[in-house]
């Protein structure tokens, strides 16, 4: 089957995609196919390649990064979201005139079409969140 | 339709607006802190039973009552536990989905 | 909105429901809601938008942001006719609970192409278990 | 002892918790999504005539109140409003702060 | 922890108090508290910990969270013993209210310098009543 | 009056940054000292100099950044929170070998010890959280 997944907050300060990222692969385990993972409002948190966890912690940026290559998977970040929080690739930063960018390796930046269109497209879309 | 509540009903309304709007038959999986709803032993084990009478199935995420050290024992009768795998089936066994954030 | 464009809907028409349960401006999820339901109204899809609990808030009359610096964003609820989005439900109890009548909520309106442009209300007062059965026949349900 | 509620009392169990464990005679003033409980005619407008009772004081950020549309002739009887200037001046005039995240 | 090095009490002794309110693993909260406690130790003030709410799932017995991939932090309780941080709170409604009792709690103890180091515990079960006296007499009370 | 601030969430999903912000202004308004700023858990977010929020929208890092330099405001993020989300400052990425960093002007980073200094040296300590 065709899922997409919805995640709403941010790395660490909610369970949210740590709950995303299980439910991810267990379904890819299954043989199902992720259409695509869409980050919003503080979900955008996770597309960061800056993190640096705790050693025995996890790294939830870079578990989404290896599972997306993994797997080919589409992880987008929402652009609006993502601008308002500080969270930019090499293009926006210097659209925005900004001396850095922090995109992850895997994430792409795009607009909210693309949530709709994982809906339309997929036979389910499951929302982690606060 | 598979409904998910990821929030303690101490701390949140959201179980009692999934109770409150989910047809009778739907199916309401716990996740994250809201596995403590499925405690065997305070009020809300009640509002479980009501809602099993109503032909609501319940079911908790295993790992995370798991990880808040509630052992399947406690849980209350009726609830059934499902791992990730059992989520992802829960999820492509019902036609919606529905997460009470 | 440029990425209404891409359309992606392939002929495909499903019903979408955007339920809103929190106050405005405490967090950020009303206007990143209405920022959605703005996109998805390019998309051609069948729309629900409803407001249950805290989200009742959303559409009070006279909200006033200056004092917070925040932008008020509830004008921009009007746009939602012009998209023609006008099932957008109400539940009652949530309002009733509150103290709140539809006259404490602003009008939102929609004109129906079919009766000469009339103008219409596209607030509907519903109570629980008609809301239980709206939600029931949904494919996807975003929640906020 | 000043208490800081900042959530709604329909959807959290913060303002629930605060008059809990607020020491008689204490402030409490509602800010942010707080505010709804202020307004006077919900169940939370009698528990706030409750806290009166025991010599609570309760206090509104007029500003968040009137981002959300709550009118001062709205709010429950026996309830002041403050700006943010009257904020710090209860922040100054008590020993004590305390959020109730 | 070398922030402790700096000291910066000045000799001043306030009275601080850490209020959990927050289930574990749900959110960061029960975490990053944790983490200001066992800093916060090495600063000479008087300490109290409040468990309450669904605070009181942080105490719980036999956490496991193999499976959800996140660190069990639940053994690092332990050392706060180990500080001489011995005001430990339950509040017991909302233990109660919860089904739960003190021996579903992990145990905490110190050790009493002042007593032949005897064993004791840190955990003490404070009604409603009590638990609001003492809070009534903190001069910082921080919540998480 | 000597006052500190601890702010735990991040700009726009939650109001604490906005109500912290409008807070510490009415308190400077008043003669008041603002001692500290300390910001943990995802309230390290508030520190990112990437921001581009829409212009018809406040950029809460930036209205901090430029009360810090009109009033010298110390304004902290708490170095774990701050590794675990991806916020830097160049000795930060320099030591955990990132190639970007992104932290704002007027912001430091520095250990938890500093908000228990700061409920010490301060007359209040005041929480703007969720």
């Amino acid at each position: 089957m065709k899922l997409s997944l919805l995640v709403n907050e941010g790395p660490y300060t909610h369970q949210a995609s740590d709950s995303a990222y299980r439910f991810a692969r267990a379904a890819l385990d299954k043989g199902h196919e992720i259409y695509r993972v869409f980050f919003y409002h503080d979900g955008v948190n996770n597309g960061t390649r800056l993190a640096v966890p705790p050693q025995d912690d996890r790294n939830l940026s870079q578990l989404w990064s290896e599972l997306a290559a993994e797997h080919e998977l589409d992880l987008v970040l929402c652009v609006a979201a993502a601008q308002r929080r500080g969270l930019l690739d090499g293009d926006e930063a210097k659209r925005h005139g900004k001396d850095a960018d922090n995109i992850a390796p895997g994430f792409r930046i795009s607009g909210l079409g693309q949530l709709i269109e994982a809906g339309i497209q997929s036979d389910r879309l499951v929302t982690f969140g606060d | 339709m598979l409904h998910i509540v990821n929030k303690s009903p101490f701390e949140r309304n959201a179980l009692e607006s999934c109770l409150r709007l989910a047809a009778d038959g739907s199916a309401v999986l716990l996740i994250e802190d809201g596995v403590v709803a499925a405690a065997s032993n305070t009020r809300f084990g009640g509002m479980l039973a009501d809602g099993m009478k109503r032909d609501l199935k319940f079911f908790v995420l295993s790992h995370d009552a798991a990880a808040r050290g509630l052992a399947p024992e406690r849980l209350a009768p009726g609830v059934e536990t499902v791992d990730y795998g059992g989520f992802v089936d829960l999820v492509t066994s019902h036609d919606t989905v529905q997460s009470w954030l | 909105m440029d990425e209404a464009g891409n359309g992606g809907g392939n002929g495909v028409t499903k019903k979408f429901m955007y339920m809103n349960r929190k106050a405005p401006y405490g967090t950020v999820y009303a206007l990143e809601s209405l920022e959605v339901v703005l996109i998805a109204a390019a998309f051609e899809q069948d729309i629900s938008v409803v407001f249950a609990d805290d989200g009742v808030y959303q559409l009070m009359k006279g909200q006033d942001t200056e004092g917070i610096g925040m932008k008020n964003f509830s004008p921009a609820y009007a746009a939602l006719g012009d998209y023609d989005i006008n099932k957008i439900y109400i539940e009652r109890e949530s309002l009733e609970e509150r103290g709140l009548s539809l006259d404490d909520l602003q009008a939102l309106t929609w004109e129906d192409e079919d009766d000469d442009w009339k103008e219409k209300s596209s607030l509907h007062l519903v109570g629980r278990d008609e809301l239980a059965a709206l939600i029931a026949e949904q494919d996807i349900v975003l929640s906020f």
